[in-house]
């Protein structure tokens, strides 16, 4: 696979580099900087008060719900990338099942929106 | 050393069993049984990748797309029903699963 | 045949590090202007101290940061905690491996260049939700769970955007992509004008995606006091700033490439056609970057459910018919592409 | 009418009455009294109309008469019915004998009786069909189907331990009758039809004879049934209703008996005789060891359903000798056995009725208070027996007979059970009607009424008239049983001849 | 003929689901929660047009869409069933729904959903369309099975759906991605015409993993580890659902692969076929009889049910396949007829599932009892009702095909299953009686006596399936 290679070895050396820097940068004041740990700046922020209970509590579960309807987008915008590559070559055929698919699609949104959950408040 | 078809299988094959084996052997946490599937699906995709360059087929490639997406959508079906069982039982630990004989 | 190998290598090494130290130092001024420009905006003067009208400020913010004391919380998870920053400004930086600078001028000019680009900065959601999570505190927690929330929601309408841009360029390579802008028409023949709605989406789209004013309300101080990074300090607080401004930079580069002709002139004759790619490129960028500081400094906050209901409500359901209205004009318009 | 012959009219006319029986409504005095009568007329019209398929039938041929065939509606499957001297004497049996059996549930079934009156008629249907069939299918469409009505009438109006009778009952004989299912599905593979015809006419290989006969054996030993198949008999008799223990005896155990005839004997010679020596060993020991447990038992429907073991003992021993004698007498015996039987278990019934309990301890001196009953009761202990005059003794001689000119050391033994018999039955006729009335429960029993003599008589008349005069049942079959006998005579010679050109 | 036309010919039962469920889910969206009497009987009236659709459109075969879909006799003749089945899921559901306040409009929206994805599993005829048509199917399934989101034991056995109905996907893809691998096309046909001689080790552990996947779906032994609990934990119209329509579809598609793609190896799928059927029939014999639930009951039974159909797949030749394509027809209707019954069953307004809730029905209504007693006998298998055809036609296949241990452990199975279908018959005949249900919907009656009709009636006439069957075992070959 060298044609592969040839095009991705550079990316690998970009993000290497990338990797270098932001380590660097990273590790520098570790190495350099001045510490004077105590336990009241180690503790986490909390407006001034001591923290009480455990930070990872239950969240609400639109975040949840915008995550789910995320993945089902961005899974139909992965669908739509080749074909919006290949359109020319699709033809009349690609077209019309794209237009189905996306029709589908539309039905789909149009049910989350009436069932409310694009509402935020 | 060159990398050719029989490395990716194996690869996949260990990746597979260790999907496999996450769903079996696992006895803490529902979640880890989600991430085990997408191990399975992730070994698949390996697969008919690999086959499919050393076929010199693009179906192997279409097949994992169509896989991608609808494990995307098995998931986010996965979790909902996840939340729904939480919701009901305040716990998603494996051995609390047990309301149901069997 | 080896030596050539190596020297090939040597290139994309020394290709590399020029385009990163380019970038970086770019980004310096870029903050510099950022400031400038809201400080301007505010009738005040912004930075003027370091160096001659403080051009050097930013370098000295840097060296601070480096020389601060790198604070860990105890109830912290460490690995995590730092390994997200660091993932952060690593995959800002990288997703400009594929970003043509000139006709030709990409490090890594692959053939599918906007979805690595898209699967980079989807990718930049991990940092910011193992940084909320790593801290084990309570506002850097919620915090990440919004700054989530709102670039996913937003990523979906991009998404759609793109894909208008591909149905007229027909190809996922960037440079193709501003090839196909090239026309007699010049800047009226970029994607821009043809796809004008996609471009304000794409725009609103991209403030959204980076948090930026409008739409920092992961930093809201007011709320949630500075969002997912409350618990960092030095380094890895500079990271996260870092990260967040070359993702703008991204976001400026690729309203550039997608709509605004990338090095292309903006006029096809003879004292523009002179002018160097790259400077056009560059100009691009900065008129761009310019809007984004000029919206940070005009444009109130949104509030959170303001936000998503735009994201999901409005832009997503334009960009969802956009794609098939210019698939549809397209496919019976006659010669696909129009040029 | 159809296209459909008198057979089918026979086989599918109590379902006319079952289907009138269901459209009653209500649980009213009338809407029951007119159900029993329906079911009663049903039964004695399919009577009248088996007297016309016997009118018609010529006993003088040995083929199969009054045959019907057609495709069954085009699927693959044949509908094909007809008689033979074989099967004609059954189908007279069972349409003789529902009647009695409706007439013995006229009073003593106090709920649901409308689904019991259905339930026979079902029965009914079922084993006429059974007894007609000329296709194996079709065959085990019918020998199966009886398990439902009956596993019914046992379970929801039987005695106290119903269940575990009615699901022994139904299970050991569906476990039997799934190997024949599978041993049919192999011949139909082998053959292609499955047709009992055009089968009579094949020669399966001898080693796949083995196999068939013995798939065969193990239905039709368990619904004879024969030892040590036989548990489920003694459970079902006891707790089933008379109506049901009548049915049983008479007629469903003969259906094992008349597959034996019907299909393991002509269709698998080879296998038959290969495997005689084993029937004659289970049929010694069902002879012997069943009499014996007969004679310790407490409970007469008990007692009585070992001593019908021990005939179908004899019934096996005669048809696996195949002599004529043998064969004939085990036919003979399986006919009087119905009517023997059957009644015994409407003796057993009448004091039933009237007691509610069937302990042997419980009677006693019934004689005193009931003479019609005692003389009854004794007439059929008689013939069960096998004294000269009454129709057991024909049975039980010819086989014997038979058994001598096969393998004298096992008439021998199974004579031994016929002595065994006697003592059992005189055993338990002593016990119950004979000695003083001492019990005070039994001071008020009645005799026979009106209802139940119109039930024994034609019973007690039957018996001693074919004890005196056995040929009608005999000459019904004779051809039949020549032309089997024959079709196995050449076979042995065939065989005879091989093996001397061999050498 | 354009490709239009071959929509409209060959495709169209799938298409007037296709659309017909946009239009509900907008219909469902708009009217909110008032829609769901309304949506029902649309779907219920879809589903009733595709079925004529079916039954009178063409009869010729046809492939669409690249290979990747076929229209034969076989594909009808299941469609049809499961088209029935989710027909009457829908119809038995409503009232059921409806009290357990559960009748939102997206329950038989995702039936017909699912009712699509097993219409394209029945058609697939590459790896693609059949892996789409899975988990299309199976997608929509988890979400039921889970309905009652406010139940536990409803979201319990969504979850345990879901995690082993994702586990049998992927290896179900693992197989699919060797076979694809090792033979170089997806098509069935084309991976039966690349597999010639001996096949090498890695089609047969595609073929391995592709039916332990496709037997997770039909629920066989020993991969049914989930039916008992599904079938106890989701709502009874769910259980009926589960138990009648996808089964049709599963079984179809194992029989589809196995004899169009593989026809060059039948010894080796045949033993893993026979090994299903042999554990599937005695666990769903031996399991089942210790239950108390009437649904665990139906579960085992199922598994049961489905080691028999299996039987006749294990012949491996045409009169097999007939025999599956019969067993999956009266299996259906016993099943339907079977859930009509236990949805009937409903003290003082609430539903009860244990078998002891049964006792006596014969005295409290005779009919149902007579009906539901008749429907056990059936499900034993005893002559003649159409349970003993259902068993001669795979029988009569596995002892042509020379498999005498199977069919006799086969029969051995099943008496030893009649012993507990016998103890329902006995708590409905012979038990004192305990509180009586409550007056059912029509519909159920309707469905129970319907079924149990034609359990009756079928010996008389069983022409139209037996031919039905033959045609569809035919267009395989």
């Amino acid at each position: 696979m060298p044609s592969l290679l040839e095009q991705y070895l550079p990316l690998v050396i970009f993000i290497a580099l990338a990797a270098i820097i932001a380590g660097a940068l990273l590790v520098l004041p570790f190495l350099v900087a001045f510490k004077a740990p105590d336990p009241e700046k180690l503790s986490a922020y909390e407006c001034g008060f001591n923290p009480f209970g455990d930070a990872r509590m239950k969240f609400d579960v639109r975040f949840y719900l915008v995550a789910l309807l995320f993945i089902v987008f961005d899974l139909e915008v992965a669908f739509l990338f080749p074909w919006a590559v290949a359109f020319k070559e699709a033809g009349s055929f690609g077209f019309w099942s794209m237009m189905f698919f996306l029709g589908v699609l539309t039905v789909g949104f149009v049910y989350e929106w009436r069932k409310g959950a694009l509402e935020w408040d | 050393m060159v990398v050719d078809l029989t490395h990716y299988l194996v690869v996949s094959a260990i990746v597979f069993t260790l999907g496999v084996a996450g769903i079996i052997l696992n006895r803490k946490n529902i979640i880890i049984i989600l991430m085990s599937v997408e191990l399975i699906l992730l070994a698949v995709n390996i697969n008919l990748v690999a086959f499919s360059a050393s076929l010199g087929d693009l179906t192997g490639q279409v097949f994992a797309l169509f896989i991608l997406t609808v494990a995307a959508a098995e998931a986010a079906i996965g979790l909902a029903i996840l939340v729904t069982y939480f919701r009901n039982r305040g716990t998603i630990a494996v051995e609390d699963i047990n309301s149901l004989k069997g | 045949m080896i030596d050539g190998w190596l020297l090939n290598l040597l290139l994309i090494i020394v290709k590399s590090v020029v385009l990163t130290v380019v970038l970086l130092v770019y980004l310096a001024y870029a903050i510099y202007i950022d400031r400038k420009v809201w400080a301007a905006v505010q009738l005040r003067r912004g930075p003027n101290v370091v160096g001659p009208w403080g051009l050097l400020q930013s370098f000295a913010d840097m060296l601070k940061f480096v020389l601060k004391e790198p604070v860990i919380p105890d109830t912290a998870n460490k690995g995590v905690f730092l390994l997200a920053p660091f993932v952060t400004a690593m995959l800002a930086v990288a997703a400009w491996a594929v970003i043509p600078v000139n006709d030709g001028w990409a490090v890594a000019d692959l053939n599918v260049g906007i979805l690595y680009i898209f699967a980079i900065s989807s990718l930049g959601v991990y940092g910011i939700i193992m940084g909320g999570w790593a801290s084990n505190s309570k506002y850097p927690f919620l915090s990440a769970l919004r700054s989530a929330a709102q670039m996913v929601s937003y990523e979906v309408s991009i998404g759609f955007v793109i894909i208008t841009v591909l149905l007229c360029a027909g190809s996922l390579n960037l440079t193709e992509i501003v090839r196909a802008q090239d026309s007699q028409y010049g800047i009226l023949g970029w994607y821009w004008l043809r796809l004008l709605p996609m471009f304000i989406i794409f725009f609103i789209s991209a403030l959204a995606e980076t948090n930026r004013p409008p739409f920092d309300l992961v930093e809201a101080e007011s709320e949630l006091v500075a969002g997912f990074m409350i618990e960092y300090s030095a380094t890895p607080y500079m990271l996260f700033m870092l990260g967040e401004y070359v993702a703008i930079l991204t976001m400026c580069a690729l309203l550039t490439i997608l709509f605004f002709g990338g090095w292309l002139p903006p006029v096809n004759i003879a004292p523009f056609t002179l002018i160097p790619g790259v400077i056009w490129f560059v100009l691009k960028v900065t008129f761009f970057f310019f809007f984004f500081a000029m919206v940070k400094a005009f444009v109130p906050r949104y509030r959170y459910d303001q936000l998503m209901r735009l994201g999901w409500k409005v832009f997503l359901p334009i960009s969802l018919v956009m794609v098939i209205v210019v698939a549809g004009i397209l496919q019976f318009a006659g010669s696909a592409g129009a040029n | 009418m159809f296209g459909f012959g008198i057979l089918t009219g026979l086989t599918f006319l109590p379902l006319v009455g079952a289907a009138f029986i269901l459209t009653l409504k209500g649980e009213s005095e009338a809407t029951l009294r007119n159900a029993k009568w329906a079911a009663l007329l049903t039964t004695i019209v399919v009577f009248l109309l088996s007297l016309v398929v016997w009118g018609r039938f010529d006993t003088a041929s040995a083929a199969f008469q009054l045959v019907e065939e057609r495709a069954w509606f085009g699927s693959g499957l044949t509908y094909k019915m007809g008689v033979d001297g074989f099967s004609i004497p059954f189908v007279l049996l069972t349409t003789f004998l529902t009647p009695f059996a409706i007439l013995a549930s006229w009073e003593s079934v106090k709920f649901r009786l409308k689904e019991y009156l259905v339930a026979f008629l079902v029965l009914e249907t079922l084993m006429i069909g059974v007894f007609c069939a000329l296709d194996l299918v079709l065959f085990y469409l019918f020998f199966e189907g009886g398990l439902i009505p009956m596993f019914l009438i046992i379970g929801i109006w039987g005695g106290k331990r119903r269940v575990y009778a009615s699901f022994k009952f139904f299970l050991y004989t569906l476990a039997g009758s799934l190997l024949m299912l599978i041993a049919i599905l192999a011949i139909y593979g082998k053959t292609g039809t499955t047709d009992i015809v055009t089968l009579l006419e094949t020669k399966f290989p001898p080693s796949m004879q083995i196999w068939l006969w013995l798939a065969f054996f193990a239905s039709f030993a368990v619904k004879m049934p024969m030892w040590p198949v036989h548990t489920w008999l003694p459970d079902a008799h006891v707790e089933a209703p008379t109506a049901g223990s009548v049915i049983l005896a008479a007629i469903l155990l003969k259906m094992g008996g008349y597959g034996f005839i019907r299909f393991s004997l002509p269709m698998f010679p080879d296998a038959s005789a290969y495997f005689a020596p084993l029937v004659y060993a289970l049929s010694v020991i069902a002879v012997i060891y069943t009499s014996l447990v007969a004679l310790v038992q407490e409970d007469i429907k008990k007692l009585i359903a070992y001593s019908s073991i021990a005939h179908m003992g004899f019934v096996t021993m005669g048809l696996f000798t195949l002599t004529t004698q043998g064969v004939q007498g085990a036919m003979f015996l399986m006919i009087s056995h119905g009517f023997v039987s059957g009644a015994l278990f409407l003796c057993v019934g009448v004091i039933y009725d009237r007691m509610h309990t069937r302990e042997i301890a419980a009677y006693g001196g019934l004689v005193n208070r009931m003479p019609l009953y005692a003389v009854t009761f004794m007439i059929f202990t008689m013939a069960n027996v096998g004294l000269p005059g009454t129709s057991g003794f024909v049975g039980e001689f010819l086989t014997l007979t038979g058994a001598f000119v096969a393998n004298s050391w096992v008439a021998l033994f199974a004579t031994s059970g016929v002595v065994l018999s006697a003592a059992y039955a005189l055993y338990l006729y002593r016990r119950v009607v004979f000695g003083a009335l001492e019990k005070p429960s039994l001071q008020t029993i009645s005799d026979l009424s009106a209802r139940e003599l119109v039930l024994f008589v034609p019973l007690i008349i039957l018996t001693l008239y074919y004890g005196v005069r056995p040929q009608p049942i005999i000459d019904a079959s004779a051809a039949a049983v020549a032309n089997l006998l024959q079709s196995h005579t050449a076979l042995a010679n065939a065989a005879h001849v091989v093996a001397q050109a061999a050498q | 003929m354009s490709f239009s036309t071959a929509l409209a010919h060959h495709f169209l039962p799938e298409t007037i689901l296709a659309l017909g469920v946009l239009a509900l889910i907008l219909i469902g969206a708009w009217r909110g929660t008032r829609a769901f009497g309304l949506v029902n009987e649309l779907a219920a009236g879809l589903l009733g047009l595709a079925i004529l659709a079916l039954f009178f459109g063409q009869t010729s075969e046809a492939s669409l869409f690249e290979g990747a879909f076929v229209d034969d006799a076989f594909a009808r003749f299941v469609k049809v069933l499961t088209l029935i089945g989710s027909l009457v899921t829908i119809l038995m559901s409503r009232d059921y729904l409806q009290r357990a306040k559960l009748g939102n409009f997206e329950f038989p929206v995702l039936v017909i959903l699912s009712t699509i994805g097993m219409l394209l599993l029945v058609s697939a005829d590459n790896l693609i369309a059949l892996y789409l048509g899975i988990e299309l199917m199976s997608l929509a399934l988890y979400v039921v099975a889970a309905f009652d989101r406010d139940d536990a034991r409803a979201s319990e056995a969504g979850l345990k759906y879901f995690v082993l109905g994702a586990l049998s996907s992927g290896m179900l893809l693992y197989g699919a991605s060797l076979l694809y691998g090792f033979s170089g096309t997806i098509s069935f046909d084309g991976i039966a015409k690349a597999i010639t001689g001996a096949p090498p080790l890695g089609v047969i552990f595609g073929l391995v993993f592709v039916l332990a996947g496709l037997a997770f779906k039909m629920s066989a032994a020993p991969f049914h580890m989930w039916t008992p609990d599904v079938y106890e934990g989701a709502p009874t119209p769910v259980t009926a659902f589960f138990a009648s329509a996808p089964k049709m579809a599963a079984v179809a598609i194992t029989a589809r692969i196995v004899v169009t793609a593989f026809p060059g190896i039948v010894a080796q799928w045949q033993q893993i076929i026979i090994f299903l059927a042999i554990a599937s029939m005695l666990l769903g014999s031996f399991a089942a009889i210790g239950q108390t639930s009437i649904k665990r009951l139906m579960a085992y039974s199922s598994i049961g049910h489905m080691g028999f159909a299996l039987v006749g797949l294990a012949a491996g030749n045409e009169a097999g396949v007939r025999g599956v394509a019969i067993y999956l027809a009266i299996y259906l209707v016993m099943t339907l007829g079977a859930f009509a019954a236990i949805l009937q069953m409903r003290v003082e307004g609430r539903p009860v599932e244990k078998i002891s809730d049964l006792s006596g029905l014969s005295r409290n209504n005779g009919t149902a009892a007579f009906f539901l007693a008749m429907l056990m006998f059936s499900l034993a298998g005893v002559p003649p009702l159409a349970g003993f055809f259902a068993k001669y036609y795979v029988l009569l296949a596995a002892v042509d095909a020379g498999l005498y241990p199977l069919a006799i452990i086969g029969v051995l199975a099943s008496a030893i299953s009649a012993f507990y279908y016998l103890r329902v018959v006995k708590v409905i005949y012979f038990d004192e009686p305990a509180p009586a249900f409550d007056q059912s919907p029509l519909s159920l009656r309707a469905v129970l006596a319907v079924s149990t009709v034609f359990l009756l009636g079928f010996w008389l006439y069983p022409a139209p399936v037996v031919e039905a069957a033959t045609a569809a075992a035919k267009s395989l070959f």
